[in-house]
């Protein structure tokens, strides 16, 4: 990929690390536990279950507590496309920039995108069971839209693990990952019009009845799992980088090897060549 | 509380995953660490400035 | 003028380095012969010239073109012929479809690229029998003859030619020498691999060997071919 | 705009020599669209003897059949650019890449629509289904057909070189065409008079998919072949 020669990250003193953390990460790493488990305390305990009670009947209907997994379900959501997003603008800069520092990013993006993706079906597939009565809801534009995503980047990671020239599966990666984030507004669009024809679903938080406490809780969601999507990335770009820099070097130490072979001799004998003199 | 087994499977899955992941890129980082020479694993103390 | 410059050429295929550090300068109208054994970077020379190689460090300029930019060897290619050792031919198409389609994907309209391509075929001695034959038909030396029209008629200013007299009865080997001749009388440059050294010496050529990914006797000017 | 006429002459070219080689080898006709049929006849066996069932789900059978065949018809037009060398002498040519996507998408394009119009001929025989309106069916055969081909000629290329090709481009390609997938059975519905739908609104969808696939092909088919 390396159109310009690959450079450490600037870092104006300090030791070498053994590992792809650093005091800010760590730092991070701790804040985003410690976020983890008020996110846990405000779900489960301070928070109360979605129950409402009909006004003509009296009779109580809702979500009760299954309301709780909207907390980790939907932030996981958002961080998802937060993702993505980030992957297809570092795709664009790997296409006009080639810089591995794009490459890199695109593929962190990527990567962890696509976790985040694949426990947002997960979560959300297991807050249907009980609320929609189904694990899978066809008629759900959200859900349908998320599974193509998850689809396509699963190919994206596909590609990516392919043996190949890094260059070419870079920029091959970077073009699937571009036209995957612009097909998705035509995915969304025809499984709307096409879910019309089967039941409309209502939104998912639209009839949620939503307290101060419930929103801040979904806020703190967003915080704390976009604190989580911080991490895995900023490890996930360096573990990629460590990766870059090992070929890098192996590359190198190859191209010394290979200066080093032949010696002179051996090249005359197999070039057919004798030395004036020498005997036959 | 209802959809006890629910919740748990779901943030269940969620944590342990995301613990996972993490644990392997913390480690998959130890060892490519080891076959990189110095000057290519020096991270910005500044987090994010240089990162994702 | 210098047609081929290499400074401390590096060139990646995958992750081997092929050549490791290549200085070779080559003059307009010069015959050169790289010579070496297997898997000295004969070929990938040749291919970085041609403008399909990244170089993954060091200077090419070839026809002027810088080569380390993309633009550069995008426009490079059209203005060099490289024979390989496949034959750039489509096997389920006829002798003139091939060679009609590669004079037209050169750029020429259909009228200049029938002329083109009638000059070449009487050239390289391709008989009129053979045009409605498809590829796949031939013989390798009759496909080789082909290749090598579908080449003359694109008249490249640099030729690189990897193993050229490959696969070729006598016939065919002295018109490779000849059509080696004809390009640099019409002031072309001709960079030839080869282990046929008696052959390719009858032309003359500089002589550079390669070995373990570099040139091993320096560029020098001397014309023997023994140093 | 000579450019523009520049890259359609080549785009005609490039297609020209597709179709050609298809018409000498006949690998789509002899192979891909018997395979078609074979598919219609198996989802027949797999679900139900009973033609009200066939009728019922001929549109999204139809259009999976059309997804299915068409990997393979971008599986031999890719490999087409990967025989015996001449992928390289393409990038020598000088054809510029959009002139090369064009022309291939075109050719399948074409091979497309010979498809369709042998499963249209399948669903009336095979399931009994009858054709409500013949124009939509046309029409949005046609801009499905379009957005198939270019699609699936970007990620033919795009697969192409690597190892393990042939199981990475459906995993690529097929996501992406899940709109058209929806969007053609939709109109296929209405066409076939199967359920009360707008088929013209689909069809409208249809022909932004197909834009939007063509553009971004065309424009990231440079990045892919070229370096």
């Amino acid at each position: 990929m390396a159109e310009e020669p690959m450079s450490p990250v600037p870092l104006p003193e300090g030791t070498a690390s053994d590992t792809t953390g650093s005091r800010g990460s760590r730092l991070l790493g701790v804040l985003t536990l410690v976020g983890l488990a008020a996110l846990g305390v405000l779900a489960f305990v301070l928070t109360d279950p979605d129950v409402r009670i009909h006004p003509s009947t009296g009779a109580e209907f809702g979500q009760f507590d299954a309301v709780r997994m909207l907390y980790v379900h939907v932030p996981l959501a958002v961080m998802t496309y937060l993702a993505y997003g980030l992957c297809a603008v570092a795709s664009l800069g790997v296409l006009i920039r080639r810089t591995p520092w794009w490459d890199v990013t695109a593929h962190a993006a990527a990567e962890v995108g696509t976790v985040f993706c694949g426990l947002v079906l997960v979560t959300g597939s297991i807050w249907g069971r009980p609320v929609w009565n189904t694990w899978w809801e066809w008629g759900d534009v959200r859900l349908m839209t998320t599974l193509v995503l998850f689809l396509m980047f699963a190919g994206y990671l596909a590609l990516r693990r392919t043996t190949g020239d890094p260059r070419a599966v870079s920029r091959r990666a970077a073009v699937v990952a571009l036209v995957a984030v612009l097909d998705i507004p035509l995915v969304n669009r025809s499984v709307e019009w096409w879910e019309n024809r089967t039941l409309h679903q209502q939104s998912t938080l639209g009839d949620l009845k939503i307290e101060d406490l419930t929103l801040f809780t979904l806020m703190l969601g967003f915080l704390v799992l976009g604190m989580v999507l911080a991490w895995l990335l900023l490890h996930r770009f360096r573990v990629g980088w460590l990766e870059r820099a090992a070929l890098d070097h192996s590359v190198a130490a190859a191209i010394v090897e290979r200066r080093g072979e032949t010696p002179d001799d051996e090249l005359r004998r197999a070039v057919g060549d004798r030395s004036p003199g020498e005997p036959l | 509380m209802t959809h006890v087994g629910y919740l748990i499977a779901g943030w269940g899955i969620t944590l342990g995953t995301l613990a996972v992941y993490a644990l392997r890129l913390v480690r998959r980082g130890r060892d490519l660490s080891a076959q990189v020479p110095d000057a290519h694993r020096r991270w910005l103390e500044d987090q994010g400035s240089g990162d994702a | 003028m210098s047609v081929v410059e290499l400074r401390a050429a590096v060139a990646l295929l995958g992750r081997f380095p092929a050549l490791a550090g290549v200085d070779l300068t080559i003059h307009a109208g010069e015959t050169v012969l790289l010579r070496g054994p297997n898997g000295a970077g004969k070929t990938t020379v040749l291919h970085l010239c041609a403008g399909l190689l990244r170089p993954e460090s060091g200077g090419v300029r070839v026809l002027d073109h810088d080569l380390t930019e993309v633009v550069g060897r995008r426009s490079v290619r059209r203005r060099v012929a490289l024979l390989g050792h496949a034959t750039g031919l489509y096997d389920d198409l006829t002798v003139g479809e091939n060679l009609r389609f590669w004079a037209r994907a050169a750029g020429l309209s259909a009228a200049e690229a029938d002329r083109r391509t009638d000059e070449a075929r009487s050239r390289l001695e391709v008989p009129d029998r053979l045009l409605d034959q498809p590829v796949h038909t031939l013989s390798a030396g009759q496909r080789r003859r082909t290749s090598l029209a579908a080449l003359v008629v694109r008249r490249p200013e640099l030729w690189l030619l990897d193993e050229p007299h490959a696969g070729l009865d006598q016939a065919g080997r002295d018109l490779v020498d000849a059509l080696i001749g004809d390009a640099v009388a019409a002031g072309g440059t001709v960079v030839v691999s080869s282990h046929e050294l008696d052959r390719v010496a009858a032309l003359s050529p500089r002589t550079v060997t390669l070995a373990g990914g570099a040139v091993v006797d320096g560029p020098a000017t001397d014309s023997g071919g023994i140093r | 705009m000579s450019t523009l006429r520049t890259v359609l002459r080549d785009a005609r070219l490039v297609a020209g020599r597709d179709l050609r080689i298809e018409a000498r080898s006949r690998v789509v006709i002899d192979q891909v669209l018997p395979f078609a049929v074979l598919v219609l006849v198996l989802f027949g066996f797999a679900l139900d003897a009973d033609h009200r069932t066939l009728r019922t789900f001929a549109p999204g059978l139809f259009w999976v059949t059309v997804l299915l065949s068409a990997l393979l018809a971008i599986q031999r037009s890719a490999s087409l650019d990967s025989a015996d060398g001449t992928g390289t002498s393409l990038r020598m040519s000088g054809l510029s890449p959009v002139a090369r996507y064009l022309g291939r998408t075109a050719a399948v394009f074409v091979q497309l629509l010979a498809l369709e119009a042998l499963l249209v001929g399948g669903l009336v025989v095979l399931y009994g289904v009858s054709v409500e309106e013949w124009f939509l069916l046309v029409v949005a055969g046609v801009v499905a057909g379009v957005a198939v081909a270019a699609a699936g000629t970007l990620y033919g290329a795009l697969a192409s070189g690597l190892r393990a090709r042939e199981t990475l481009l459906p995993i690529l390609v097929l996501p992406v065409l899940a709109p058209v997938l929806i969007g053609a059975t939709r109109a296929y519905d209405d066409a076939l008079g199967v359920a009360a739908v707008d088929g013209w609104a689909w069809t409208g969808l249809l022909a932004v998919a197909a834009l939007v696939l063509t553009v971004v092909g065309a424009s990231a088919h440079g990045a892919l072949v070229e370096d």
